[in-house]
């Protein structure tokens, strides 16, 4: 599963467990890691990614079963650090975000920002990090005024002024079986679990945007 | 997933990857530093590679070689259905290409500095090649043979990017204390990922400690 | 013929050795000024340099191509060398078992449990002896074995050699200064210069 | 961004963190290898810290210390008005945090194997403590001292992860090759990738060829 | 009074090193069994071994805090101890300049661009020799420095060592274990046992 999700897959998991023998085993990293992994054969059933694009890499070599990927969970970007009321604010600030074309954060920072047309005046501007995680320290040791997040990464009270970007592109996570899973049925009875209502709370929780509509 | 397991695996992997390094560099440490041969400086560009290349890059060639398409991992798959990728074996295997080249290092300067005055008496009194080696040679390179191990030890355990490539983070069975680390930061949990750190610390304290009473007994 | 050098040729700093010298008797003394090449045929004969030409033969077989561990000599060298991470009963057992008689002679037993370190130097001349007798040699080679060892000694050491040299048939080269101690022990004096033999 | 600004980066980076670390590395390894202190072990562990952690780790404490509100930043900033962090600056400070402790192991055991006897004899002929470690020591310790440096530039060669946290990843400025190198491979562009890796081999090869002929005229 | 050694004592691996002694004389041997504490005066002298007790002055000052390097004594060990990564000229001007004087006597000329290396065990003596003489020390400490030197060689060093004894006022301590040696060049003896002076 993406890194971004360790801690509530891992809750669902918990919960999943107490109610049936199957063990779930997690392998947490960047997404484009996952894909390379699965790309070289390595071995796993489920790939919970943090990115659309990779998921499609897959389908187009034909790794995943097609007819089990949904996309239900979705995020948003904020930007943190000084307050910004309007996006044009951003021109002249030194911005931290992802690597903008790799990172998945930074990709969608720069689609956003690409659409509403800012994004060849702040570029120079742009600090690329390898996470979204080192954005956020570059700001808080004082080397970017603003970093671009996803809102799951920002504590709900945080001392730091935000500004949620709400007409950003759709940054959503696909889940989908692999299809040289070695034990689908058990695969599948987990997706299933993943899909439930107690599965929605925890995401919730952990503040991703559920879109239970999807869920058929 | 507790504390202690990631510990433990930890140090299982980290001493297992030092102990299997130990032979083969050894050996290409003696030939770099006893002998001359064509390619020479080839061979110690070969073992300094890891060292040069990005871990990713280490750790997406460790994936072709070892996953069960790639050349070494399909053969183990098939003939002894063994799996090395994201398994313990990924770890140790990543930890032991990346502090392969600090111990045939320290181990060829070690071996240069030996006086060979003592190895050519050694020969007048009978001793065969290997028992030169056993008596004389490794003995008496043995303080920085010793601290290149040590090197090798904490490079393992600091091990990080090409592991997460051939091993996953998988908690459990594959998330060492370097992982555990990330993750957690990752995730914006300092204060667990600086109790994490506190662990590697005492790690490292202990390793240079036992590395300073041995090299201490060794004089 | 114990040991004999025939045509051996060896460059050295500032001129070439050049010697063909049959060794009969059973101890050769080498006499010679320093620097005239005394020590570089030893380690000829030891095998620890090699000869740019010529053959070297210990009792009538030939040892040219040989490595040293197979020419059975016992070697004690100018520079004593002893094993600096060894015990002196490690050094001197090295080659071979522990020796009373040998241990007595060189009165080194009060030293056997000792580090190298810490010994003055007439001991570690008399250890590095100790070590090349104990490995049963069919050759001593010995380079001024007793320079650094007091007179008293030095009689007591000289008398054991003349017993070995009496009782086996270990044939010995023998480098030193001294004359006297060359007549003592030595039946056959074999004088060097500049690289060459200049009277035997 | 063409590949020879990135490669000239590299090597600009790459041997200025190694020349400066020399100086604070020997002398770590002197009090290491010729002194016995109080707190000598704890000294040993915290050098060999950065080895341990996983370079994420490094990364943020240095980030923590050389940010404009960090320590060293802060005061960098406020004094001189020079910034470090999302500089080249930044990025031979991660390198030179992250070889230190290969070059002061190789040394230390360097010096720890010169014979001390020599030393003596140099201060019987009036030679004063300075032109002891001048003219005897560190010439007698060169050889591992110079193998200490090629292993620290390799290493400040391949470093990557905590690079990218306090220099960020950008182009022309901060990019060396093993950042390079990572993003091709995120984008799935290996030959690229395998392009940049040519370059790192090679110069890992020159630089195992000097350190050659270098030790090669010291004997 | 050149060099005192006041209730100096060191303990060594068998016994404990006990010394009193005045070396008044321009050249005092210092003769004595092998281990029976000679190099040991020596070293106490240069400083390079503290004395557990007493105290040692040279020329009437006393030196037991000193440090070797204000001592101004030049020592010639018995291992030769020379610079292995320096040649020949390097070493001996590593405590003062080139002397012709000297390195004639000594016969090292066609040495001096040599590494150390590559000489013969005489060869280093003399090096080490002339190494301690053109340092310009104040009392001249010699441990065995003929030992491996050639007859004729022998001669002329220890004519030369006269000469410097009778033309400058450098005292020396001279080991050896050569009485007739100690005859030649030394005005008073010095006999050591078992760490103690036995007879002045
Ligand atoms: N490794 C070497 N390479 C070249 N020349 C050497 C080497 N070792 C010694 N020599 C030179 O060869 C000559 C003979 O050296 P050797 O050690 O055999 O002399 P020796 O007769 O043993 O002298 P001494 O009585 O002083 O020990 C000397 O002039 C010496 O400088
Ligand atoms: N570092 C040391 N620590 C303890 N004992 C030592 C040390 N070095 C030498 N000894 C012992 O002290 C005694 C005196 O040694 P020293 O070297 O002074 O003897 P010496 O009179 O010079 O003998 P030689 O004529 O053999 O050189 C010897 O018994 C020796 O074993
Ligand atoms: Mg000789
Ligand atoms: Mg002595």
């Amino acid at each position: 599963a993406a890194a971004s999700l360790t801690d509530v897959m891992q809750e669902i998991a918990g919960a999943y467990e107490k109610q049936s023998r199957d063990r779930i085993v997690f392998n947490f990293a960047g997404s484009s890691t996952l894909a390379r992994q699965i790309e070289d054969g390595a071995p796993a059933d489920l790939f919970f990614s943090a990115d659309e694009l990779k998921m499609d890499a897959l389908q187009k070599k034909d790794l995943i079963v097609k007819e089990t990927r949904v996309s239900f969970i979705s995020n948003s970007l904020v930007i943190v650090g000084t307050m910004i009321r309007r996006p044009p604010e951003l021109i002249g600030k030194k911005i931290a975000m992802g690597e903008p074309s790799t990172v998945p954060a930074g990709i969608y920072a720069r689609q956003w920002l690409t659409s509403i047309g800012l994004w060849k005046q702040i570029e120079p501007n742009v600090i690329p990090t390898e996470n979204v995680r080192a954005a956020l320290a570059a700001v808080r040791a004082g080397n970017a005024d603003v970093a671009i997040v996803y809102r799951t990464d920002v504590e709900p009270v945080p001392h730091m002024p935000r500004f949620m970007v709400s007409e950003g592109p759709r940054i959503s996570y696909p889940f989908a079986l692999m299809k040289n899973a070695e034990q689908p049925d058990a695969a599948r009875k987990f997706l299933a679990f993943v899909k439930s209502p107690v599965a929605m709370r925890i995401f919730e929780k952990h503040r991703f945007i559920v879109h239970p509509f999807k869920v058929q | 997933m507790n504390d202690w397991s990631i510990v433990a695996l930890t140090l299982r992997t980290a001493a297992l990857s030092t102990l299997l390094i130990v032979p083969p560099a050894l050996a290409v440490a003696w030939l770099l530093a006893r002998r001359t041969w064509f390619g020479k400086s080839l061979v110690e560009t070969l073992v300094a590679l890891p060292l040069v290349m990005p871990p990713v890059a280490t750790g997406l060639i460790l994936l072709h070689l070892l996953g069960r398409r790639g050349a070494i991992g399909g053969w183990l798959h098939r003939a002894l259905n063994v799996d090395i990728v994201f398994t313990w074996r990924a770890v140790v295997a990543a930890m032991m290409v990346m502090s392969f080249p600090l111990l045939v290092r320290a181990a060829r300067v070690a071996f240069e500095e030996v006086n060979p005055r003592f190895e050519q008496i050694a020969r007048t009194l009978g001793a065969t090649d290997a028992r030169v080696f056993a008596t004389i040679t490794l003995p008496l390179a043995a303080r920085g043979i010793i601290s290149g191990m040590l090197l090798a030890f904490a490079r393992a355990i600091g091990e990080f990017g090409a592991t997460i490539l051939v091993a996953g983070s998988i908690p459990g069975r594959t998330m060492t204390l370097s992982l555990a680390i990330y993750n957690l930061v990752q995730l914006g949990r300092d204060p667990d990922a600086f109790r994490l750190l506190g662990y590697a610390v005492v790690i490292a304290f202990a390793a240079v400690w036992i590395a300073e009473a041995t090299t201490r007994r060794h004089r | 013929m114990s040991v004999v050098l025939r045509d051996v040729v060896l460059p050295l700093a500032h001129f070439t050795l050049e010697v063909s010298v049959a060794m009969s008797a059973r101890t050769t003394a080498l006499y010679g000024p320093s620097g005239a090449g005394k020590t570089s045929v030893l380690e000829l004969i030891a095998g620890l340099r090699k000869p740019a030409r010529g053959s070297i033969a210990i009792h009538d077989r030939d040892v040219t191509s040989l490595p040293p561990r197979k020419r059975n000599v016992g070697y004690v060298p100018q520079d004593d060398a002893l094993f600096p991470h060894l015990s002196v009963r490690q050094n001197i057992t090295y080659g071979g078992d522990l020796d009373d008689a040998v241990i007595n002679v060189l009165d080194i037993a009060h030293l056997l449990d000792r580090g190298v370190e810490r010994l003055s130097g007439g001991e570690r001349k008399r250890v590095a002896l100790a070590r090349a007798l104990l490995s049963h040699p069919q050759v001593l080679l010995l380079d001024e074995p007793l320079a650094g060892v007091d007179t008293e000694l030095r009689a007591r050491v000289l008398e054991h050699l003349v017993r070995i040299r009496d009782e086996f048939p270990i044939p010995m080269v023998y480098v030193t200064h001294d004359l006297a101690e060359a007549n003592v022990i030595c039946e056959e004096i074999v004088m060097m210069e500049k690289g060459r033999v200049v009277r035997e």
